[in-house]
């Protein structure tokens, strides 16, 4: 008995904590053998340059155009990588606090030698040039909006 | 003809709106949508170079034409994730 | 206030589900932002020149000897990616259906682009070569126990 | 000298038990474990050639000496994840 090959999607923006188990599931057939996952993390203090604490994140999106472009991304991912079977991209806003789940990409296949991996990483690359979110930070040195510097071209 | 203008990020804070509906001479492109902003919210001003606008949820540059009825974006680079 | 800079190492064999949420909480650091996660599923169909259909999957392990190598993988990865936080690596063992994970590897970092993925990746790559375990699948066409192919050589 | 040999998945089903004490001439090698092994039970014979053997928990080879008192693995190559 040979599976279905309707391949599962998620989109999703949520103000509610992810249930990263429940989220594979629905991207795992009976065929899938390797899930490779990102997620981005609230962090809490940044070191580096410009070294500081933070207390919040207060996620903003433009939600119709976001909820778009993320099935595109998981178009975009589909063309390049056409074995990959199960694609999640969801992302959280409102306010989120250090250790939060913000962002979570979930890549599946039959084998882990698919390019779930590059696709897992190139979904998050992606999200963050083309998908309408933004971020203003609260905390100690650099409060205000996070401003990206991805500028899409034509047909992006 | 009639659109509306959503602001988001920076660009609502500037403008301390989230949306106007505007009437604007048919044929007017991003670019001139972008100075007419430039000159009712002079604090836009500066952002207007580096702003991201989107038409009917596409991304819009400055040569595009707006149609009638269009829902139009402006915001920062996008900072996600 | 810097926070500590031990970093999260968890190594487990269990018999349990896993709950990815609580460990990749466990691996996360206040400086933590990024986290690369594979994980193995029982496939229920396998296509492809040995196309079969799986019922269940035992996986069985030499414990202590599979714990000490979990553990040098981990080394392994903090060496090649310094820059990596947490390391989590989870096998499971015992009867699996379709759809269960079997195997957890997460790697943890500040940012995306520290190798985290590519830490994952070698987590499990490493894992399928040198850690004692065994699965015995029964199913439909080729029952019995899995061999692998990968022969260590000594310092391994 | 005394060991304890430990038989996994096709090992196991090959001699029919999970582990085995056996006293051993000093200084015999794993090589010399493996001849042991296959003429014991001779089932192993075939096996003999791709199997795995881990000297106290690390990977053993042909030429290497077994302690006395070691805990010796015997196993096919791996196939967790």
């Amino acid at each position: 008995m040979m599976p279905s090959q309707s391949f599962p999607t998620i989109v999703s923006i949520t103000e509610d904590e992810f249930d990263m188990d429940a989220l594979l599931a629905m991207v795992t057939l009976p065929t899938t053998g390797a899930a490779a996952i990102f997620t981005g993390i609230v962090r809490g203090f940044t070191s580096g340059e410009e070294s500081h604490e933070t207390s919040y994140l207060e996620y903003e999106t433009y939600r119709p155009m976001a909820e778009a472009k993320m099935r595109q991304i998981t178009d975009e991912i589909r063309v390049r990588w056409p074995t990959v079977e199960g694609v999640a991209i969801v992302q959280r806003v409102g306010r989120l606090y250090p250790g939060a789940l913000s962002v979570l990409v979930i890549c599946t296949a039959a084998h882990r030698d698919t390019g779930i991996f590059d696709a897992a990483r190139y979904g998050i690359d992606r999200l963050k040039e083309i998908v309408p979110v933004w971020k203003k930070e609260t905390g100690t040195g650099r409060d205000g909006w996070v401003e990206g510097s991805y500028i899409p071209r034509p047909g992006e | 003809m009639k659109i509306t203008v959503l602001f988001f990020a920076t660009l609502r804070d500037y403008t301390g709106v989230k949306s106007v509906e505007l009437d604007l001479a048919p044929g007017t492109t991003v670019q001139g949508l972008k100075r007419y902003l430039a000159k009712t919210y002079p604090k836009l001003t500066e952002s207007m170079k580096t702003v991201l606008v989107a038409v009917n949820r596409e991304f819009g540059f400055d040569e595009n034409i707006i149609p009638d009825d269009s829902e139009v974006a402006i915001f920062p680079p996008v900072s996600g994730g």
